[in-house]
């Protein structure tokens, strides 16, 4: 069976190609305000979003690849990804992140 | 019978140094023992050596090193070894009487009969390794009894001082043993002593030489390392009788005796020795004169005899040689008898010092005769022992081959040793016998006891019977030692008192007439008590010992002056130029294939350098914050998933899922730390420092970078093939990152879980007892966290879900023990973060040590289980179950190893995290630390300024 | 069990280390403690001598981890010189161990722990074949180094601490770049296999394989303390507490056994264009640190960091040795390698010993002075022990120096000699004058009565049970100089014959598994 | 991309060393952990860049280098990682303590100036 | 008493039944008895750490109120996406303070996290008393119809589901 | 028949997959252009969330598409995300609260304060 097809290619992988370029230039504009910042919580706040951008392009190469093998990485990171945000912000709100 | 003589001392010596200080009488006895029976074995060798047969004893040692407990008892030997074991004997017997309740009597004999068992070693080695040995034993045991008074600042200063150069002079010993062993091939001294012509022909010759009376020199107290003498005077006077005239100074000519064979017969050696010897003998004859210690005007006399000895041993014709081992003996008699009788005097007086002696001829009038009798020998006045040898050194030095002026020079000093001798000599009796009583004495003297001064009775009787006796009393003795040095080509020499008038008889005369001329009219032209004298010798030494210090500890301090970043850098420095010296020789090689390479490569992967700029950025960015400590770590946090997603993009799912937990947990353990660590670092002063650095670090990157590219675009054949090949048959599993982790290389993981389980145990430790205190602290209570705290209530179960997936699928798909370790961890870390450890601990009690260990265990019984089957550590088994109703169930061994890993990563980080977390606090610090101003506080960087 | 000899000496303390958490209890108190850390330490000793027994025939013996061959796993690797390692480590570990048990094993958490984890850290990396598992166990050994020296301390113990952590870390990173490239250019990471690898590699990737090996030996040379990388190691030694300073007297001895190791495999002379690989660059250093390290043990200001560098001056020594090539000097610096841990320990201990009488408050060497109770005792033990450092006679240091310079080849005698003799005589100087202040002046009457009303120390019978056991080691190798440099000297011809060894590593079969 | 790997790691390895000869304990810990980015970088770059292959089996697939990347790089990392965690907690730990007993957080614990101490106002 | 010990929550069991049948992506004998195993293991050992043990009521209007939140979603990041691409001076951002009525801790939770995900609302804070939400607005046009709106929507039924 | 529902089922994930790369996009552009922080904390929680979400549908279905595994425990990880997102922004929202971000005085182009009123009770912010 075979898809609707776009210079050559199968519309949907090339829309996964292109996706991944999307994902790939937000990941650049959270990298903008992690080094940026300005404030420390604009800094967490970028961190959280790469993080949660990294997995729809972890998703999105499995996918390229057509690989389940990117699954257990993705689960880790939604997972426990927010512990980066968890421990920084505790660690801002009370300067000490187990009390 | 021969290691009998050597081992006896040694062996004496070592239960007196056991023995209890009361023990005095038996401690005398026993150290007496020593001498007697080692006299009485000696004799019983006497006619063998007398016969010309030279006694071996050969046991092996260190035959690789050609080191052999290897004896050899020829004349000379014997000669040596009889001088050391009769007046050891004596001095035990003067010792005995002359050491006071206060001294340490069985240590002391336990002393002496070690370095009576050196010397003999020495004397009697026939190996020169072994000579080596007890030279050096000598020198540790004189140091030990000549620091005997060790709360004396000058018994310290004088043992230290002649250990220095003895010990060092041993060393030079040791090269040149080995040298000359290297030349004959053997360090048996037969060998040695018959290798002569070849040793001389070797280039290494002159070294040899040089290292050898180096050591010659420092041990026979020769100029210039003659000043160690008078210090060593600072020991109890049996010593300085033993040691300081009779035994060990005289190891050093000894050696010259020994080797004189071997190394004799060069213009070198001759030069040097007779030079030095010749300095000597005025240098110290000289300076005996303006002493007023009576030990110390013995003392540089002995040095001047030395200088004699040696010169006559430079000299190196058969008479010399003869001179030489004669006057040896007659030294050893008088200066020995003389210390004793100095040494009865400062017992008696309280004092050495002939500006307040005078006189004692009333008081002690048999010693005064003995000393007096020992005096005139040592002057060298006829019919006395001393006169002998003296006239046989003068007829050798008027007849010196070679240069004349080497034989004028030597002449002169000959003549003058006469002079100067009789001089001191004279002064030693008329300053202390005659003339007005002791001055300012503590007591009235008296005669010591009478076995106190037996010993010297002896030794003057010895030297009236040579004197007058000659060819009786000590021709055959000396015959014998003569021909264990020069074999048959012992020269004609007569023994006669009288030898008619001749120019040594004259030369005599003249030294007498000269010396009582010179010491009386130094005694009206300058005040002999009022010279003050100095040793340059110990002044130099001391400069230089103390530059020495000096020297290293300038070096030392401005070198390693404790600095960690100086190690670091001087760490990274030594990388650099062992990573850039093969680049850089192979100069253009790799730098112009790097262009082909480059040429080579297709167009970039585009996502590729999304994730590059996140690690670039990320990296360089917390370089330009690390001052903001806490923005530093955010930021890092960039880069730690960018190094996730390329493992990830590069098919390493694995290692991005640990890369991730890690990241997690490194940035729990950082902002732990940095609650109790200040919030930014101090502004950089040095703008040069940061250049240099920065420099440095561009370099080192530049080169990783250059390594890394290189060897990735290089070719390589791999075992991983096969590895890839035989993972799922042989070791049932099909993600081969965890096969090789569990299987493999398993044992790597086994130690990783080790640093990983000790990391916790460390860090539990470090904290376990530690009061810590914040930089400082938020005011109010802790903050409650509801509606997280709920969420991730609901998080937990599944998390643990989740590991155990993790864990159970790992060995087939991304997972295994350590990331399921971690993901157990991980939600736990988080309740401690948002309800507050003890509310944590008090309801999930889990004793993480145990844990750890626990876990070590369990890997170490799936590892050990093999060992039934015959199998190594660690082997995987396997077994497909067929249950019903669940169906085919796949186990392998390593699962248990696994779940070892399991257990020792989650102890371990919970321990890491939990003892971190839950500090107690220091109230004084945190009382000194104080509060946060919460509304001063910067959005930018979260430091209240 | 002969077959599994080889990891013995590894597996018993791992299993007496995790033992020891479970005995921790305050409910099993001291005693329980100790009788296990006994019963490992002895077992370990008595595989060691059975391993030791076993080498000296002649045999290496290889054991395939996992039943897997050497190339595709990892490979145990026991020939004379790991044998000779092991058991210099255990016997170092019991004297350790009898010190440690005179009280500080009370005072330091998790001392018996970490004490055996380190003694198999240890064991492992003396034993194993593969070049990546060295590094886990220098891992293992290190990060029980941090434990030993830290637990129980506080104070500057702890910024030294830092210092020689960080170093580590450091020098471990540069381990694993250099490890990555190795595998990266010759993919594979058995030492035997790589030997072959390393002869083989391409001229034009030679420069690379050369930047990955220089960086291996770097490290190798940085936990030696070579010259310039010796820095941390004084004030790391220093802090120490006493029976764990004795017990690194052997960690430095590891990077010069890695080198010696690495260098036999893979810079032998059949290794073409790598033989003698490092050599000019690693001698002059030694040469240079040797003499560095003298003049520090002239400069030290207290005992122990006099130690430390005596520590820095055996492994220059060593190197010296083993630079220069001839199978004679490496078995003279093999024995010289053992007499030194022995003879460092023992003074580290007898540094301790004198400290503690006069607690910490002076331990200056210009004002330290002997407590009376134990001068008698202490001073005999530092003579012995200053004499066999010094390397005069009788005792073993004689021996290996004089091993050393009976080996040096004819054409390296005019470096060599100076170095080691004049190096040896800055030694006697130093040790004379630290130890005539320590143990022969009785100080001022003010300071010994304050001493003495302070506390009253006391030389307790563990701690000189621990030195004299040391100082009888020495003694015993002085006795037993032959057989031991007989052994050596077998070691090191053992050590020449590296294409043997890839030889009998590729012929040592799997029990099970196909080959 | 191995461009970008190399000169990924040469900048990871700039600021690690930079910031480990810095003087602080804690600025020497972010250079180490910043160098055992680049340390585990390289080592797994040993094994060749690959996409879309993990070394991860697949039924009717052949094992072989073809197929999969080189697994024994990942494990090796794999052990790497883990270890440099455990160095960098002790590190820290370290770091506190020296920070307390000694009340300095120079990494020799002594402040080098005083006056760099009264502008950082302890 | 002895079921509630050995069983603490039910919900929890059967989600953790379902959870583990997802994640092995295959419904085998085995894989549902461990599944059976886990929830039954895991439930008493996680409940340890429970804080405060809150009520469960009526589970119906969950499927709705998820279909409502689903929609709200959607469209309210649509509105927020116009909002971010068009011009940002037309935003009106605000704190509001939400008074709660629910009181169960859960449903609390529930709701923060549901204002949270219909973008246009961030649940900032709780106060302590429980009685107060602090929510940031993103664009605020009328305090009391978002009050309202909310308490319609999510707070109503979740009162059912948390009583 | 088959072919069309492949084409419309093929065609419905281009949308899904489109859709999500708006909302990701959206949310990175929220969170680089928006110029105070109370207001970027919206975008790249939610959006990202939402965009996220639809990219783990469109691999399920895509998966089930191709025929390559397909795996409906990729909702799982949506079930993660929608459960920790909140946790993560009301923790950074307290954050800037605790250094007093609401308080900071006016960015340019921002028209309105975003002070914490006070309590319609009257209580003190410290309540918070
Ligand atoms: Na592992
Ligand atoms: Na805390």
């Amino acid at each position: 069976m075979t898809g609707i097809q776009v210079f050559g290619y199968p519309l949907i992988d090339t829309t996964i190609v292109a996706v991944m370029y999307v994902v790939g230039v937000a990941m650049l504009m959270g990298l903008y305000r992690l080094l940026r910042g300005p404030t420390l919580p604009d800094r967490i706040l970028a961190l959280d979003t790469l993080n949660v951008t990294a997995i729809a392009e972890l998703m999105l190469l499995g996918m390229h690849m057509r690989s389940a093998i990117y699954f257990e990485a993705a689960l880790v990171i939604a997972m426990l990804g927010f512990v980066g945000t968890v421990v920084l912000s505790k660690f801002v709100i009370r300067r000490d992140i187990v009390e | 019978m021969l290691e009998a003589i050597l081992a006896i001392p040694f062996v004496l010596a070592l239960v007196l140094l056991l023995m209890p200080e009361r023990a005095r009488r038996l401690s005398a006895w026993l150290a007496g023992l020593a001498p007697l029976t080692g006299l009485a074995l000696l004799a019983g060798l006497t006619p063998r050596v007398m016969e010309g047969e030279v006694v071996r004893n050969l046991r092996p040692w260190v035959p690789e090193l050609g080191l052999a407990l290897s004896l050899r008892l020829d004349g000379l030997a014997w000669m040596f070894a009889g001088l050391v074991l009769a007046i050891g004997g004596l001095i035990v017997l003067y010792a005995r009487y002359y050491l006071g309740e206060r001294d340490h009597m069985p240590r002391f004999f336990g002393y002496l009969l070690l370095f009576m068992g050196a010397m003999l070693g020495v004397v009697t080695a026939g190996n020169l390794l072994l000579l080596v040995v007890f030279w050096e034993l000598t020198s540790i045991s004189s140091f030990l009894l000549i620091g005997f008074w060790f709360q004396r600042e000058d018994a310290r200063e004088g043992a230290r001082m002649a250990l220095t150069l003895t010990a060092g002079g041993g060393l030079a010993l040791l090269g040149g043993a080995l040298l000359l062993g290297r030349i004959v091939g053997s360090f048996e001294l037969d060998a040695v002593l018959a290798a002569g012509p070849q040793i001389l022909a070797s280039p290494w010759y002159p070294l040899a030489l040089g290292l050898v009376l180096l050591a010659v020199f420092t041990k026979s107290a020769q100029f210039p390392f003659h000043f160690w003498l008078p210090h060593a005077m600072a020991a109890p006077t049996p010593v300085s009788a033993y040691l300081h005239s009779a035994a060990m100074v005289k190891v050093g000519v000894f050696l010259l005796a020994r080797l004189h064979p071997a190394l004799a017969g060069s213009e070198l050696f001759f030069y040097v020795v007779s030079g030095v010897g010749a300095t000597t003998l005025l240098v110290g004859a000289w300076n005996a004169i303006f002493q007023h210690d009576l030990k110390g005007l013995l003392a540089y006399s002995t040095i001047s005899h030395l200088g004699l000895i040696t010169l006559l041993f430079g000299l190196g014709t058969p008479m010399a040689v003869v001179a030489g081992l004669f006057h040896i003996l007659n030294h050893a008699t008088f200066k020995a008898s003389l210390f004793m009788a100095a040494g009865i005097i400062d017992h008696e007086t309280g004092t050495r010092d002939m500006r307040r002696l005078g006189g004692l001829r009333r008081h002690m009038p048999t010693t005064a005769a003995l000393a007096i009798i020992a005096s005139l020998a040592m002057a060298g006045i006829p019919l006395l022992n001393g006169f002998l040898s003296k006239e046989m050194f003068f007829a050798e030095a008027l007849s010196i081959e070679g240069h004349a002026g080497m034989r004028w020079f030597v002449s002169i000093a000959a003549l003058l040793y006469g002079v100067f001798g009789v001089a001191y000599s004279l002064r030693f009796v008329h300053d202390t016998f005659f003339g007005k009583g002791p001055r300012a004495v503590e007591r009235e003297p008296h005669e010591p006891p009478r076995f106190m001064r037996l010993p010297v009775a002896v030794l003057v009787l010895l030297c009236l019977a040579v004197g007058m006796l000659p060819q009786w009393s000590i021709g055959p003795t000396l015959d014998t030692a003569v021909r264990g040095v020069l074999g048959e080509a012992v020269p004609q020499y007569s023994l006669a008192v009288w030898h008619g008038i001749n120019t040594p008889l004259l030369m005599s005369l003249a030294g007498i007439v000269g010396g009582i001329c010179l010491y009386f009219g130094l005694r009206r032209l300058l005040d002999l008590h009022a010279v003050v004298t100095r040793s340059l010798g110990r002044h130099l030494f001391m400069v230089n010992i103390e530059a020495l210090f000096r020297l290293a500890r300038r070096f030392t301090h401005t070198l390693a002056n404790g600095s960690m970043q100086r190690s670091l850098l001087w760490l990274v420095l030594a990388a650099v130029a062992a990573a850039a010296a093969p680049l850089l020789a192979g100069e253009a090689g790799l730098l112009g294939d790097l262009g082909t390479r480059l040429a080579g490569q297709g167009a970039m992967d585009r996502l590729a350098w999304v994730l590059w700029i996140l690690l670039v950025g990320s990296a360089l960015a917390t370089l330009a914050l690390y001052r903001h400590r806490l923005i530093a770590v955010v930021v890092l946090g960039g880069a730690g998933l960018a190094v996730s997603l390329t493992f990830v993009a590069l098919s390493a799912p694995d290692l991005a899922l640990t890369q991730l937990l890690v990241e997690m947990v490194t940035l729990s353990l950082l902002l732990l730390g940095l609650h109790y660590l200040p919030q930014r670092s101090p502004p950089e002063r040095s703008l040069a420092r940061r250049l240099r650095d920065g420099g440095i670090a561009l370099v080192a990157g530049a080169g990783v970078a250059l390594l890394a590219y290189a060897m990735m675009t290089s070719p390589r054949d791999t075992i991983a093939g096969e590895i890839l090949a035989r993972s799922l048959p042989e070791a049932w599993g099909a993600n081969v990152v965890n096969v090789i982790l569990v299987d493999f290389r398993g044992f790597d993981t086994f130690g990783e879980i080790t640093v990983y389980g000790i990391a916790g145990l460390v860090v539990h430790a470090l904290l376990r007892r530690a009061r810590m205190a914040p930089e400082k602290r938020m005011p109010g209570p802790p903050v409650p966290l509801p509606v997280p705290a709920d969420l991730a209530q609901i998080m937990f179960p599944l998390t643990l879900v989740v590991s155990i997936f993790l864990f159970l699928r790992g060995h087939n798909a991304p997972g295994g023990g350590f990331i399921a370790g971690l993901t157990l961890a991980v939600p736990l870390l988080v309740q401690y973060v948002i309800q507050g450890a003890q509310s944590v601990e008090s309801r999930f009690g889990f004793d993480y040590v145990r844990c750890v260990g626990a876990g070590l265990l369990v890997a170490i019984a799936g590892g050990v289980v093999p060992f039934v089957f015959g199998t190594p550590f660690l082997t995987s088994g396997h077994a497909d179950l067929h249950l019903p109703l669940i169906g085919h169930v796949p186990l392998a061994s390593a699962m248990v190893f696994d779940a070892g890993v399991y257990l020792v990563v989650f102890g371990g980080t919970m321990l890491i995290l939990s003892m971190m977390g839950t500090l107690k606090p220091s109230r004084k610090l945190i009382a000194h630390r104080g509060y946060i101003d919460t509304r001063r506080r910067s959005p930018i960087t979260g430091e209240a300024d | 069990m002969t077959a599994h000899l080889p990891i013995l000496p590894i597996l018993l303390p791992m299993i007496g280390g995790a033992a020891s958490l479970f005995v921790e209890h305050r409910r099993f108190g001291t005693r329980v403690q100790r009788i296990v850390a006994w019963v490992f330490m002895l077992a370990t000793l008595a595989a060691a001598i059975a391993l030791f027994r076993t080498a000296a025939g002649g045999d290496v013996q290889f054991y395939l981890l996992g039943d897997w061959p050497a190339r595709l796993g990892i490979v145990l690797m026991a020939d004379r010189l790991s044998a000779l390692m092991v058991l210099t480590t255990a016997l170092l570990g019991a004297a350790c161990l009898l010190h440690a048990c005179s009280g500080w094993d009370r005072r330091a958490p998790h001392f018996h722990a970490l004490f055996q984890l380190q003694l198999a850290g240890l064991a492992g990396a003396f034993l194993t074949g593969d070049i990546f598992n060295l590094f886990v166990f220098f891992e293992v050994m290190l990060i029980a180094s941090y434990g030993l020296m830290l637990s129980g301390g506080r104070g500057v113990r702890m910024s030294a601490g830092l210092h020689y952590v960080a170093f580590n870390i450091a020098a471990s990173t540069l381990f694993l770049i250099s490890l990555g490239l190795i595998y990266g250019l010759l993919g594979s990471l058995n030492m035997a296999e790589l030997s072959a690898r390393i002869a083989a590699a391409a001229p034009e990737s030679r420069p690379l394989v050369q930047a990955a090996l220089g960086l291996l030996l770097v490290v190798f040379c940085a936990k030696a303390a070579l010259l310039p990388m010796y820095l941390w190691l004084p004030e790391a030694y220093t802090r120490a507490p006493a029976a764990v300073a004795a017990l690194f007297a052997i960690m430095t001895k590891v990077g010069v056994y890695a080198s010696l190791r690495v260098g036999s495999l893979w810079f032998g002379p059949e290794a073409g264009a790598f033989a003698g690989f490092g050599q000019t660059w690693i001698v002059p250093a030694a040469v240079a640190g040797l003499g560095l390290a003298a003049l520090g043990v002239l400069a030290a200001a207290r005992m122990r960091v006099l130690v430390a560098y005596l520590v820095i001056a055996s492994a220059s020594t060593l190197f010296i040795a083993f630079g220069l090539g001839t199978p004679a000097a490496t078995a003279a610096g093999l024995y010289y390698m053992v007499h030194s841990s022995f003879v460092a320990a023992a003074l580290f201990m007898v540094a301790d010993l004198v400290r503690r009488g006069r607690g910490d408050a002076s331990s200056d060497i210009r004002e330290l002075v002997a407590p009376p109770a134990m001068r008698r005792t202490a001073g005999v033990m530092y003579l012995l022990a200053a004499i066999s450092v010094a390397g005069l006679p009788p005792l073993s240091g004689f021996i290996g120096k004089a091993a050393i310079l009976a080996a040096t080849p004819t054409g390296d005698v005019r470096w060599a000699w100076p170095a080691i003799l004049a190096s040896s005589f800055m030694v006697v100087v130093g040790l004379t004058r630290a130890g005539s202040r320590i143990f022969w002046r009785t100080g001022t009457p003010g300071a010994t009565q304050a001493a003495a009303a302070h506390t009253r120390p006391r030389l307790r019978l563990t701690e000189s049970a621990a030195v004299a056991l040391l100082l009888a080691l020495g003694v015993a190798m002085s006795l037993l100089a032959a057989p031991l440099l007989g052994y050596t000297q077998a070691a090191a011809e053992q050590l020449r014959a590296s294409p043997a060894y890839l030889e009998a590593v590729r012929d040592t079969l799997p029990a099970r598994r196909r080959p | 991309m191995e461009l970008a790997l190399a000169s990924g790691i040469g900048v990871l390895v700039f600021a690690g060393v930079y910031l480990l000869l810095r003087a602080r304990s804690f600025d020497v810990i972010l250079g180490l952990t910043l160098l055992s980015y680049a340390a585990n970088l390289l080592i797994f770059s040993g094994g060749r860049l690959v996409t879309g292959k993990p070394p991860v089996l697949r039924p009717g697939v052949e094992a072989d280098l073809g197929n999969y990347t080189d697994p024994l790089p990942q494990a090796l990392v794999l052990t790497a990682i883990v270890i440099s965690f455990a160095m960098t907690a002790v590190a820290i730990v370290l770091a506190m303590r020296s920070r307390g007993d000694n009340d300095s957080d120079h990494v020799d614990a002594e402040e080098p100036l005083t006056r760099e101490r009264e502008e950082t106002g302890r | 008493m002895n079921l509630r010990r050995w069983l603490p929550s039910p919900p929890l069991s059967l989600t953790i039944c379902v959870f583990w049948l997802l994640m092995m992506d295959s419904i085998t004998v085995g894989n549902v008895l461990l599944a059976a195993a886990l929830g039954l293991v895991i439930p008493p050992w996680a409940a340890r750490l429970d804080r405060e043990f809150a009520r469960i009521g009526r589970l119906r209007p969950v499927p709705l109120l998820l279909l409502v939140l689903a929609k709200d979603i959607v469209l309210s990041n649509i509105e927020v996406a116009r909002r971010v691409l068009g011009r940002e001076d037309r935003i009106r951002p605000a704190f509001v303070w939400y008074p709660l009525d629910i009181a169960n801790i859960h449903g609390i939770t529930a709701l923060a996290s549901f204002i949270t995900l219909t973008p246009g609302t961030v649940s900032a804070a709780l106060s302590h008393d429980r009685k107060y939400l602090l929510i940031h607005v993103f664009n605020l046009q009328d305090e009391a119809a978002l009050v309202a709106q909310i308490k319609r929507r999510y707070e109503r039924p979740l009162m059912e589901i948390f009583p | 028949m088959m072919q069309a529902a492949y084409i419309a089922f093929e065609i419905a994930l281009v949308l899904l997959l489109l859709g999500a790369a708006f909302f990701i996009f959206v949310g990175a552009f929220g969170l680089v252009r928006l110029s105070e922080f109370f207001k970027r904390l919206h975008a790249p929680t939610k959006a990202s969330t939402l965009g996220v979400g639809c990219v783990l549908l469109a691999s399920v279905g895509y998966h089930a598409l191709i025929g390559s595994d397909p795996q409906p425990r990729e909702l799982l990880i949506t079930a993660f995300l929608f459960i920790t997102a909140p946790i993560s922004a009301h923790l950074m929202a307290k954050a800037a609260l605790a250094l007093h971000m609401d308080e900071l005085p006016q960015l340019p182009g921002s028209p309105q304060d975003t002070h914490v009123p006070p309590r319609p009770d009257g209580e003190r912010l410290e309540d918070v």
